[in-house]
């Protein structure tokens, strides 16, 4: 595992994307330099004492001399970070956590719901085989890739319909590993529409409310099978889909 | 005491060229500080709460920020004190600093026998005893408010521990003098002023708590008079050292309740958010102090 | 409880169009609030404390201002209860709104003492009875945090006056819970909950605290989910209604202490700052509710 | 007296004036077509919740369609002050407090410390016959004034010395009416300085932290002879000399 640090990044780029999305591209050639596929990164929200913690957003994709991010304006801290403004200066700790678990020479179905396909650029990137699936409410809510098949509630773009409407036998069967990354609820239903011989290839991106980011706190614990907890800032974000406790994570309502 | 207060001292006996210690179940075994290397600065760290048994821990959400402040659930998970000893303590041995542990429990009499078991390890110079905790059903808040209570805690302690010990008592009610009062006469080293504040946030259009126990432990740099007030209190009234616990964000804010009467200030939730907070809080103190 | 809260409500028997109360101290005896006119959307005016005989208050400085709060050791001062009687209820008479006396007192029958004489006076609707207030030696905070002595408090006020009274409690140690029992036994219409949280300021430079009596009550909108712990703790064990005091700057706020079971809400530190803030509040929290 | 409303003013001119002292013009004709000499302002900082109070400030003089501040920046709160730009909007509450009393065609002495003498130049242009004098610790401290007598500490400009060395018994014996204004110390040692005959003729413009500015909070107490206290925001700023009970208000150390 890398060894994430504190870094003063400046913004390079800012633009809104999406609905209520913001697009951030931070200058940060070791951070760009060390960080993997599904690794995120906390983020400062403001120099000032308030808010007390960081907010923890996915790299979205690696930029020439930095990384890029895609967030979702849905609170005070996000809100403080769409303000940013290429020129500023941001304290970024990164790169956290364990990303996907890539195979070398593996073939990936990736399954994303809205925001959760933050983080895809990445990791299309870097494997060598991949068909990517992705739903979202709209249009105005479908994380740019390089290619995928989209799928959208209202019709608006793709099929209309979830996206667990596009998983296939012949798509399963097709890939040696399974990335999925959405909101709860979706990733649940994914889960569940996957037929248990093809379960121990998922491996899906979670998310808890964090405090440290680093490991220090216990406060963003995911529930494990077999009972107890997992550090989503440390073990995960990503796990393989058959050490989620998917009772107890849909009780906990992240 | 001499103003401005210096910033190297002595305490247990040892020499430290800094007053930060990290708090409680902020800093984890010391594992991932060691992991960052982020211990430039560092005093002491004190360890998560170990219990007799395992313990899960409280069900997610565990954290919750308000505008001014962080509001804990995390229930003293930890993996219980013969896993600590035998799998975590080992590497805790490589931290450059001083390690206490800090121990809970859910009777008067498992403090004493979670530190029996920890006796076999030579890696801590002393302990925390938490009889405060804010986020347990049994062994937190209640026992810290009432004083006798914690008088049996700290007797049980001493008598299979020749170690020193710090009593870390609750803001939560009961008078906190007394309860440090209490802690000395049952033979504690050192009282920590305070554990977490009782906080709640209600979602006003459905009335819920997010936080599934309700309340929970609230943190606040905003906090900080209240912390300076209490250690002034008790610094007064008990002849051991106190370590201050609570609203540290700035230098400033570590030689304020240095003067207040703290001979060691920890610093937790600032910590979460800056790893390297021990060594920018020295930074600031040695630039305002010109120490 | 319905979710959102209503804003409009009943409360000893009154019908409120507005929840929001100006806290006492924060508001004088009403006539600064005539004078500039800024009394749109106050539910009701709590007046300053009252004693018996007349207080100068303490020594300035009686203020100082923290990075995230406000330290305030006024000290009671009020010109005594015949002066206010005879000489300041008159003109809070021409209040558009309900008016409630804040009573102080050095010993358990003063409390009595000073509402028997208020009793010549139809221009409040009630009392809140004071036995919490930070700032003075006797009679303070001491009182609030013994429920014996809250008890006896209690009996006394209700046995010479028939208007409903409030106990203003303290959440300076103690339990706050036992202590409203206390004031209900005794025959409490309402509970306060709760007056300013114990706090001090130390320069660390000198070692001196700038207020004179060294701590001083604090007040902070960060103390707000400590408050929201207190209000439902406390309105989930009394019958009586809870009117919470402390910690409220936004209109939401004030609706997640509703949620909490607060039936009134006070506000005093925005107050201060903010003349017009229980008329702001209100549109703050019309916007949110649609009420 | 003037009711104090709560108004938006919009900044219109910002300086930096003096050592460490900003000037700030604000457009507010309401303000300005109420205030008297000596009356003040209670100024928000910030929008944000903190600082939980405002900023007392004595408006220096009238302009056009608004009013003028001179203040140091000696905290945070007058450091947010002096950010505030042309354009940008902030909470007033004003006019506020007794100003000085001024009896139709009286002669005036003003003599002033440091900033103390901001609030001068309003009170001269309200007088018809006026001497001004003024000590500072240096040339960078001294506020400008349409005429003055000025010393210094440090002899940069006009004399050297203190205030007290320029008061005479001629010009205390053909004042009316004497203001002072300026540090404690300074306004006790002008005080002590003149003799007992002429005392009934001083107002004093006194200082004290506030909470309120407007009368409710009983923070901002001046011992006055007798016993006892008043409210510096509401029964002053400006007192009779003879009304101040100097020995306390020193103990007080404001
Ligand atoms: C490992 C990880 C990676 C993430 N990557 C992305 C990303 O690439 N793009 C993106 O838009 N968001 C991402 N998130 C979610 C993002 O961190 C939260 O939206 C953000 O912290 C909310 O902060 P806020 O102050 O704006 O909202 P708040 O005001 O704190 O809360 C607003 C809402 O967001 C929810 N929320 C708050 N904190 C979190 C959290 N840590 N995790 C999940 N939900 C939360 C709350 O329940 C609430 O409903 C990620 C979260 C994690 C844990
Ligand atoms: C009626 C009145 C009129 C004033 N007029 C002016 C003026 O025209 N120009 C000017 O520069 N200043 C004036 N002041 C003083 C000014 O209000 C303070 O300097 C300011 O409030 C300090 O705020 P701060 O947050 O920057 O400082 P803080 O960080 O709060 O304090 C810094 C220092 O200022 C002192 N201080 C804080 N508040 C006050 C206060 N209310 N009164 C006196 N000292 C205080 C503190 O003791 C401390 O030493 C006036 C004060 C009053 C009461
Ligand atoms: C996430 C979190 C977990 C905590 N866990 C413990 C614990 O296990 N044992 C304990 O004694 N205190 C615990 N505390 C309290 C801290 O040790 C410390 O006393 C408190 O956070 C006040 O300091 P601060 O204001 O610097 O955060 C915890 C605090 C937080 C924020
Ligand atoms: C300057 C000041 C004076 C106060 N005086 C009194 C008082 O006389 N009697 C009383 O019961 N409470 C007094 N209080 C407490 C307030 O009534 C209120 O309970 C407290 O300020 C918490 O509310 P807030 O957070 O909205 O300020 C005072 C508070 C302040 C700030
Ligand atoms: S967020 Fe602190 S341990 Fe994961
Ligand atoms: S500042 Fe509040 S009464 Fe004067």
């Amino acid at each position: 595992m890398t060894v994430p640090r504190d870094f003063d990044c400046v913004v390079k780029h800012r633009e809104q994307v999406l609905c209520g999305v913001v697009k951030t591209v931070f200058d940060c050639a070791e951070i760009a330099s060390h960080a993997l596929p599904g690794q995120f990164v906390q983020i400062e929200p403001s120099p000032d004492v308030f808010p007390v913690t960081r907010r923890p957003i996915t790299i979205n994709r690696l930029t020439g001399n930095g990384f890029e991010l895609l967030f979702d304006v849905v609170g005070s801290g996000t809100e403080l970070m769409a303000q940013m403004r290429p020129g500023d200066t941001v304290r970024v700790l990164g790169p956290l956590g364990r990303g996907w678990a890539i195979d070398p020479g593996s073939s990936w179905l990736l399954i994303g719901g809205g925001l959760g396909a933050a983080g895809f650029q990445f990791l299309m990137n870097s494997v060598d085989s991949v068909t990517v699936l992705i739903g979202a409410s709209g249009s105005d809510r479908v994380v740019p890739l390089d290619s995928c098949r989209v799928i959208t509630e209202d019709g608006s773009a793709g099929e209309k319909g979830l996206v667990t409407a596009l998983i296939s036998e012949e798509l399963l069967d097709g890939a040696d590993s399974i990335a999925v990354c959405g909101p709860v609820a979706m990733m649940e239903a994914v889960w569940n529409t996957i037929p248990e011989k093809h379960r121990r290839k998922v491996q899906v991106s979670t998310e808890s409310r964090m405090g440290c980011g680093w490991g220090v706190c216990d406060g963003c614990s995911i529930p494990v099978s077999g009972g107890g907890y997992k550090k989503c800032c440390r073990e995960g974000p990503v796990f393989p889909g058959v050490e989620i406790d998917w009772k107890r994570w849909k009780e906990a309502g992240l | 005491m001499s103003f401005p207060p210096a910033i190297r001292r002595k305490f247990w006996g040892h020499d430290f060229s800094s007053p930060v210690m990290l708090a409680s179940g902020t800093a984890g075994f010391g594992e991932e500080l060691l992991d960052l290397k982020c211990l430039s600065g560092v005093g002491a760290v004190v360890s998560k709460a170990v219990t007799l048994k395992p313990r899960e821990g409280n069900l997610p959400p565990r954290l919750l920020e308000t505008p001014f402040g962080l509001l804990n659930s995390i229930g003293l998970a930890n993996p219980g004190v013969h896993h600590v000893l035998n799998c975590i303590l080992p590497a805790a041995a490589a931290l450059p600093c001083p390690f206490l542990i800090n121990v809970a429990g859910e009777s008067v009499d498992e403090f004493a026998d979670v530190v029996n078991i920890l006796e076999d390890s030579s890696v801590h110079i002393g302990y925390e005893i938490n009889v405060s905790c804010p986020n347990v059903a049994e062994g937190g808040t209640a026992f810290g408010v009432d004083p006798e209570v914690v008088l049996r805690v700290a007797q049980g302690v001493s008598r299979v521990t020749d170690r020193p010990f710090s009593v870390k008592l609750t803001p939560n009610g009961g008078d906190i003098v007394q309860s440090a009062e209490a802690a000395v006469e049952g033979g504690a080293s050192a009282v920590t002023v305070c554990n977490t504040f009782l906080g709640m946030h209600i979602d006003w259009k459905t009335g819920k708590s997010v936080i599934r126990r309700k309340v929970a432990g609230y943190t606040s740099p905003a906090l900080l008079p209240l912390v300076v007030a209490k250690v002034w209190q008790v610094s007064n009234a008990v002849s051991v050292p106190v370590i201050s616990s609570g609203g540290v964000s700035r230098g400033e804010d570590v030689l304020q309740l240095l003067a207040a009467g703290a001979q060691m200030v920890q610093v937790g939730t600032r910590l979460m958010r800056r790893p390297f907070a021990a060594s920018e809080l020295m930074d600031e103190m040695k630039k305002l102090t010109g120490e």
